[in-house]
């Protein structure tokens, strides 16, 4: 409607295929060169708010409810949590089916009031609950580059 | 208040792009997939499949009577449907233009080993409305000869290589 | 109309490339606005926020991802986007917010890290360009500025080195600036012999990529007075876009600023711009561009600028300096936070507060703009001490 | 609030999985053209326009360009908001209120089917440096914010399942929507396990459309319009960005707004005052998820409430009456505008079979989907 001319045959519509061609590299930012390097040495920090009593992890240089700065105030969180919530995923992040599902979880590190996405592994997903206590499983020290994947994944502890 | 160099000195921290490439400081690298198929509706469609026959054409408005190019399946001034199909010329003339020694991902030309300057140009297509232009590329013309109100002409690719795209016109020379 | 004023501001330091993520330029601009007039996070109504494309920062939907940054925590919180105009729209929408009744206190944030895109930030503005008509041409920013540059000359008959004195002038200005990243003292000759990237734009007649944040905090008149004995009022605001057909407009005088403008100057009450307003920040991502936009302010007669500038009439010790921030083409251009660093500007400026850069006599009017899209978007704010 | 805020015209496109036969000009148009003749105006009488989109969803690094041909606005104010529609009625609302005009165009527009590579255009909001590189679908964030939400209200996937049978009822009676069904509970339980507990019937399908409302100042209003809707209240808000610190649990932002609202419409119990409900329902889950956080059902309520049938058409609250996200689609800018569309044809009695008898006060939220805790609503009256 509104139009006064439209297409009347199927055979005669057409479309434009095209993309937007762009690559990324993103630094990790102030309080993202602290925590990878940390993780790098399998440890595992977190800045801490003392107006709001929070701590986050992953740390930041401010508190989103205050707005304090928090770069004086990071300290070392362990790498033990719980397990906040967890699925069980069978697609990929472009949509297409994995060949094999993957256990992704919100780990809540212990004594924080944050903490990370991950994996969970050497786990049988029925055996997994809310509140199930886990821990970090790193990479071999010479793999770790710096990066949320030198955490292979979490397991049960 | 006021803002000095010591209020804003720690808000940012300087980097060299080495430092980024060459890892000096930790980086994460991602390259999205942002495909598309645009839906190309009746006035597009139809300037396309007509690009591909080797014909421009515009639509004009049952109002203000402007032969709009592209054409567009309404008269965005005058807020009513647009009117009859018009075929335009493939001639025109320069309205501006630029001489560019840079490619879309702000590269540089090797000018000086012999590669031409990208000269695209609004050409204001003869037969539309007064003004109404379209951006194409100029060539077979000394970049540093063009001018304002120079006549040009498409020059298409050969029938069979069209494919119905902007890009069957392969640039705009000069003519008499 | 209730009157809406600028008690606060902050601002980063202005790179080609920073350490800090995109959230932490903008956390680092905001605290700086709160701090600037003493108020905390819960003192603040809603929080607006201006970004350029999320094409440059690398997040779809990057408003979102910014929002805890900018104080939008469990907030009414709100994004805005014209392109590069969104640096001056923001405080207009922040105005909205303000004006209407619904909102006290509103903070306004503008945050640009355009160094995550590769292998260049230009490349994001291929995909600016109508994806049928236009794309497969694989046209570029720069291009088209400098068509409407070519235009903008030959209808006036404007010479290069004329204009050249833009960057001339912005440059020199921006010495003075802390959060500048390209400021210095350079010639005409240097701007005539830096590399030709696409005749008539010489390299130094663009402004660079950068990154950055900047905030500034809003207030009603009520908290305005209580928290600031220099408030600075947005008298004027006006906002404006034209056809996408870029194509079919005749690019030498920008319609579209003069539409905004005269929005902002009625509502300010203006008459006669070029005598009532002391001092203006014309956005100036190429050299052109400001004069450019000083005719489309009316704050020179058409044809006349480059005249006027020649004549020193817009150096900071002229009758109507521009850019005495040094602009984008000195300061840099983190694109949303380069339009709020011009209001920023104005508002020092105002306030007397602009340090080296403070121009004499006293201000109590100026206006800033910006611009963007296919060159199509005109944004103005009208401001008075 | 001096001035009061109307709906004075309404244009749609209706809702499709696919609209090959236009471009997205062309869509926008026709819903333009369409509220301008309901409101009796042409774009000359328009103050101002406010637009929504998001770049990579239209395909543009700079998708504001396209906004003003289409819609009347050339050379006329005009913004857009990478927001939800309510978002942009809000700033409509927020522009009379200043004195910015008295008539105001807000535009919303969906070519879902254009985006070819839908499933990673929504991973790529997610935070480049802690969440990406896992390279998980976003509907792993789906899959673990439901069962959270199962966990501590005690809902349970049947009633998830009876929420997705509702909403494709409801749609097979609105001729606008695109995706109504006839299936049962089990149809929902047995389809494929997407992210476990969700299920690939759990999520809205997406679709084509667009809406344009006009708004107009009171005085204005009632010069244009019989049947006026008013804006009573409008709320937003958004919750914190980050996958590791949020309440899973709980809508947060959807209480914050719906508060917002409230506060400003005077509302102080929703679930007597408001006579019924569009809320966003990209998953199952949300609708209920949603009304908890807005005060409309108790904590763990909305479950046994849909169970039992209280929010059909024809129930106590009744919710997405057109259809919702599961039954027209998920529009991703453009979902608040559809609710809004909704809300205004029930209270001027035009819903048809659809049509809830007796209603004076409806309310459309939204949600700017995953990974996002960003809400709005507005509550609507006649």
């Amino acid at each position: 409607m509104a139009l006064i001319e439209r297409y009347q045959m199927t055979t005669d519509i057409t479309y434009w295929p095209g993309q937007i061609p762009m690559s990324y590299i993103y630094t990790v930012g102030r309080a993202g060169e602290k925590f990878f390097r940390e993780i790098m040495n399998g440890k595992m920090i977190g800045a801490r708010c003392e107006s709001c009593k929070v701590t986050y992890v992953p740390p930041r240089i401010y508190c989103e409810k205050c707005f304090a700065r928090l770069e004086d105030h990071y300290l070392e969180v362990g790498t033990k949590g719980t397990v906040h919530t967890f699925t069980r995923c069978y697609e990929a992040y472009d949509g297409t089916k994995k060949e094999t599902s993957t256990i992704v979880a919100v780990i809540r590190i212990d004594g924080t009031e944050g903490g990370l996405v991950h994996w969970l592994g050497e786990v049988d997903f029925k055996a997994i609950y809310i509140g199930m206590p886990v821990e970090a499983v790193f990479k071999p020290k010479k793999e770790r580059e710096g990066s949320i994947l030198d955490i292979k994944y979490f397991k049960p502890i | 208040m006021a803002i000095t160099e010591k209020d804003v000195a720690k808000t940012a921290t300087k980097l060299s792009i080495n430092e980024i490439l060459e890892g000096k400081v930790l980086s994460v690298k991602w390259e999205p997939k942002l495909k598309y198929a645009w839906d190309n509706g009746p006035a597009i469609g139809r300037y396309l499949a007509e690009l591909k026959e080797g014909r421009i054409i515009a639509k004009k408005c049952a109002k203000c009577h402007r032969i709009m190019i592209p054409p567009r399946m309404f008269c965005e001034l005058c807020w009513v449907p647009a009117g009859e199909w018009v075929y335009v010329q493939d001639t025109g003339i320069v309205n501006t233009w630029v001489v560019s020694y840079v490619d879309w991902k702000a590269t540089r030309l090797d000018i000086k080993g012999g590669v031409r300057p990208f000269t695209p140009a609004v050409i204001e297509i003869d037969g539309a409305s007064k003004g109404m232009g379209i951006l194409h590329h100029l060539n077979e013309v000394d970049p540093w000869k063009i001018s304002r109100g120079m006549k040009v002409k498409a020059v298409w690719k050969p029938a069979k290589e069209r494919t119905g795209a902007i890009t069957d016109i392969k640039y705009f020379k000069p003519i008499e | 109309m209730r009157r809406v004023a600028i008690v606060g501001a902050g601002l980063t330091k202005f790179y080609r490339n920073t350490l800090e993520t995109p959230k932490e330029l903008a956390y680092e601009a905001t605290k700086m606005a709160l701090d600037s007039c003493e108020m905390k996070l819960s003192d603040i109504d809603c929080v607006v926020h201006g970004t350029a494309p999320d094409a440059f920062d690398g997040v779809h939907m990057k408003g979102e991802y910014l929002s805890d940054a900018s104080g939008g925590y469990r907030k009414p919180y709100m994004r805005n986007f014209v392109g590069g105009g969104t640096g001056v729209f923001a405080p207009i929408h922040g105005w909205f917010h303000v004006a209407s009744g619904m909102f006290d206190t509103c903070l306004v944030v503008c945050e640009e890290k355009m160094s995550s895109a590769y292998p260049h930030p230009a490349g994001a503005f291929l995909t600016i360009f109508d994806h049928t008509t236009e794309q497969p041409l694989y046209p570029t920013l720069i291009w088209i500025f400098a068509i409407e540059m070519n235009r903008f000359m030959t209808t006036h008959g404007y010479r290069k080195e004329d204009i050249a004195l833009v960057a001339v002038k912005n440059k020199k200005n921006a010495l003075d600036h802390p959060s500048a990243q390209i400021p210095g003292e350079i010639t005409v000759q240097d701007v005539l012999n830096s590399e030709i990237m696409a005749w008539p734009v010489n390299r130094l007649d663009i402004s660079p990529t950068s990154d950055g944040a900047a905030a500034i905090v809003l207030a009603a008149e009520h908290v305005a007075r209580r928290v600031t004995e220099k408030p600075v009022w947005m008298d004027g605001v006006g906002f404006c876009l034209d056809t996408a057909y870029w194509c079919t407009r005749d690019l030498y005088y920008p319609d579209y600023l003069e539409v905004a403008a005269r929005q902002a100057y009625k509502m300010a009450g203006i008459r006669e711009p070029s005598k009532e307003i002391h001092v203006a920040e014309p956005y100036d991502p190429f050299t052109y561009k400001e004069l450019h936009h000083i005719e489309g302010l009316m704050l020179a007669p058409r044809g006349k600028s480059v005249q006027m500038l020649v004549d020193g009439v817009f150096n900071r010790e002229g009758n109507l300096p521009t850019s005495p921030s040094g602009g984008l083409l000195g300061v840099g251009n983190p694109i949303a936070a380069a339009g709020l660093m011009k209001i920023i500007e104005i508002f020092l400026q105002l306030r007397g507060e602009a340090g080296k850069r403070q121009i004499s006599g006293k201000p109590t009017c100026g206006v800033a703009n910006a611009w963007g899209d296919l060159m199509q978007v005109g944004t103005v704010v009208v401001m008075r001490s | 609030m001096s001035k009061r805020v109307a709906i004075v015209g309404v244009g749609t496109t209706g809702f499709r999985a696919t609209t090959p036969d236009v471009s997205y000009r062309e869509l926008t148009y026709e819903a333009a053209t369409k509220a301008y003749f309901e409101a009796g105006i042409e774009p000359k009488n328009v103050d101002a326009f406010v637009a929504t989109s998001e770049d990579f969803l239209e395909g543009y690094s700079i998708s504001d360009e396209y906004s003003p041909d289409q819609l009347g606005a050339v050379l006329k104010p005009i913004y857009t908001i990478p927001g939800d529609f309510i978002h942009a009625l809000a700033c409509g609302q927020m522009m009379i209120l200043s004195g910015i005009g008295d008539i105001m165009v807000v535009q919303g527009m969906s070519k879902a089917s254009n985006m070819l590579t839908l499933s990673e255009m929504v991973a790529f909001a997610q935070d480049p440096i802690y969440n990406r590189p896992l390279k998980e679908s976003p509907h792993a964030v789906a899959g673990m914010e439901m069962a959270r939400f199962l966990y501590e209200t005690g809902t349970t996937r049947e009633q998830c399942a009876k929420v997705v049978v509702k909403n494709k009822k409801n749609a097979l009676n609105n001729p606008l929507a695109g995706h109504g069904a006839l299936i049962d509970s089990d149809y929902v339980l047995n389809s494929e396990v997407v992210s476990f507990p969700l299920t690939q019937m759990d999520i809205s399908p997406h679709a084509d459309g667009a809406v344009v409302v006009v708004l107009a100042e009171e005085k204005t209003a009632r010069a244009l319009s019989d049947k006026p809707v008013w804006i009573r209240g409008i709320g937003w808000c958004s919750d914190t960005p980050g996958l590791e610190t949020r309440n899973w649990g709980e809508a947060i932002y959807a209480q914050l707004a719906a508060e917002m609202a409230y506060k400003m419409a005077g509302i102080r119990y929703p679930r007597k005052e408001i006579d019924f409900a569009e809320i966003n329902d990209e998953f199952s889950y949300k609708e209920l998820q949603h009304l908890e956080a807005m005060r409309i059902c108790r904590k763990g309520e909305a479950g046994p409430l849909t169970e039992m049938g209280g929010t059909e058409i024809s129930g106590e609250i009744p919710v997405n009456p057109s259809g919702g996200c599961l039954g027209a689609g998920n529009l991703f800018e453009l979902n608040g505008g559809r609710k809004v569309l909704e809300v205004v044809r029930q209270l001027r009695g035009e819903a048809g079979k659809n049509q809830i008898k007796n209603v004076t006060t409806g309310l459309a939220q939204s949600w700017r989907g995953i990974p996002t805790t960003t809400g709005t609503v507005v509550i609507l009256s006649n």
